[in-house]
């Protein structure tokens, strides 16, 4: 197992109720399949996790990217910037 | 050329990115100011709040700004997004560019605008006259 | 709907047209300015001076802002040409809407400034650092 | 026999050597007619003249309009404003 966080931006944040969570999941996990694991521990997360990107250390990523120790990963629900 | 991105909590101030755009090497100016409109349909807005993921949202203006500077010939770009609390009427975002000839300008302005509508990590959350909030997502 | 058309010989404050378009019934503001370039293909220019047959321009300028209002939706014009002599980087016109939606601002203002192009009777000269001066007669 | 003005802009003024020209010309002339006998008194207007456009009493004309005493016209040669 690997240790994670997960950040969390507007909507999601409040679904989630924090910014920040950390996690533990085995290693090389996918951001499709935290994305999964995410909708499992939120259920209301799931109408904003199939819009959302990723990005992992700050940089956007695609879904197939996988995950090491201390990533952190950002949740970016759909923008309404502009 | 020259290019300035910010992300701000600050009033813009357009009069300014006009001037830092206007050079001898450009025929046209073209400023997009983006405002919080008081009524959206039949929704009244009492103020908004924008959020960013800076680190993110500046690189991926960067980017924007980068590929939209190539393609239309842009001589001087500026791109400044406000966040916090905003009123009706204020300014949300402000882009600049300047171009040798004016189609190419406003053809770079609104595509900077529709790239950044589309992928900038930055949100608005609506708070209406009764206090009630809502943060936009939308579902396309 | 408020609308303001000029012809003037002073320099053009730009960021006054912006605040007088703004308004909490536009989500969108478009500034367009015209500005001197000193090259234009292999050819320099050292000024430009610009001359109108005012009665017509101004009325020509208001029925291209009353119809643009009218497709478009906008909110707040203002139309401003600069007379007289201008130099590279001057701003020989601006043009400044507001609308609910960026789409339609951005499609008035490049519309009007096309329309102002074709049919407004305005004429500039060139004068190159030779000191030779030319009126501009488009042939198409 | 009516007496009509003619005022030049820009490059036709140039070519005219003043702005405004007294005529006389027979009465209802179109300004079709009057743009003929403009390039026959001066040659050198002919390519202006075939892209021009004419106001009547600052009011923007069609070339079959026609001319009465007193009225002042504008020759407009093709515009570069903006």
């Amino acid at each position: 197992m690997i240790k994670i966080s997960v950040v969390f931006f507007a909507g999601a944040r409040d679904i989630v109720g924090q910014n920040r969570l950390e996690m533990q999941i085995p290693a090389l996990t996918s951001i499709a399949k935290l994305r999964a694991l995410l909708i499992e521990k939120f259920p209301q997360l799931e109408s904003l996790a199939t819009r959302a990107a990723f990005a992992v250390n700050e940089i956007l990523v695609l879904t197939d990217t996988l995950l090491v120790e201390n990533d952190e990963v950002a949740f970016l629900p759909a923008v309404s910037g502009g | 050329m020259s290019m300035r991105i910010k992300l701000t909590n600050e009033p813009i101030a357009h009069e300014e990115m006009v001037e830092n755009c206007r050079t001898k090497s450009a025929g046209a100016i073209v400023l997009f100011l983006g405002t919080v409109r008081e009524i959206t349909g039949t929704e009244q807005t009492l103020f908004l709040e924008y959020e960013a993921f800076a680190p993110v949202a500046e690189k991926t203006l960067l980017e924007i700004a980068e590929e939209a500077t190539s393609k239309w010939g842009i001589q001087k770009i500026e791109i400044i997004h406000r966040l916090g609390i905003l009123y009706p009427g204020e300014t949300s975002i402000a882009v600049c560019v300047s171009c040798p000839h004016r189609a190419d300008a406003f053809a770079a302005c609104q595509q900077i605008m529709n790239k950044i509508k589309e992928v900038v990590p930055i949100w608005k959350k609506e708070t209406s006259p009764k206090g009630v909030s809502n943060w936009i997502h939308p579902k396309n």
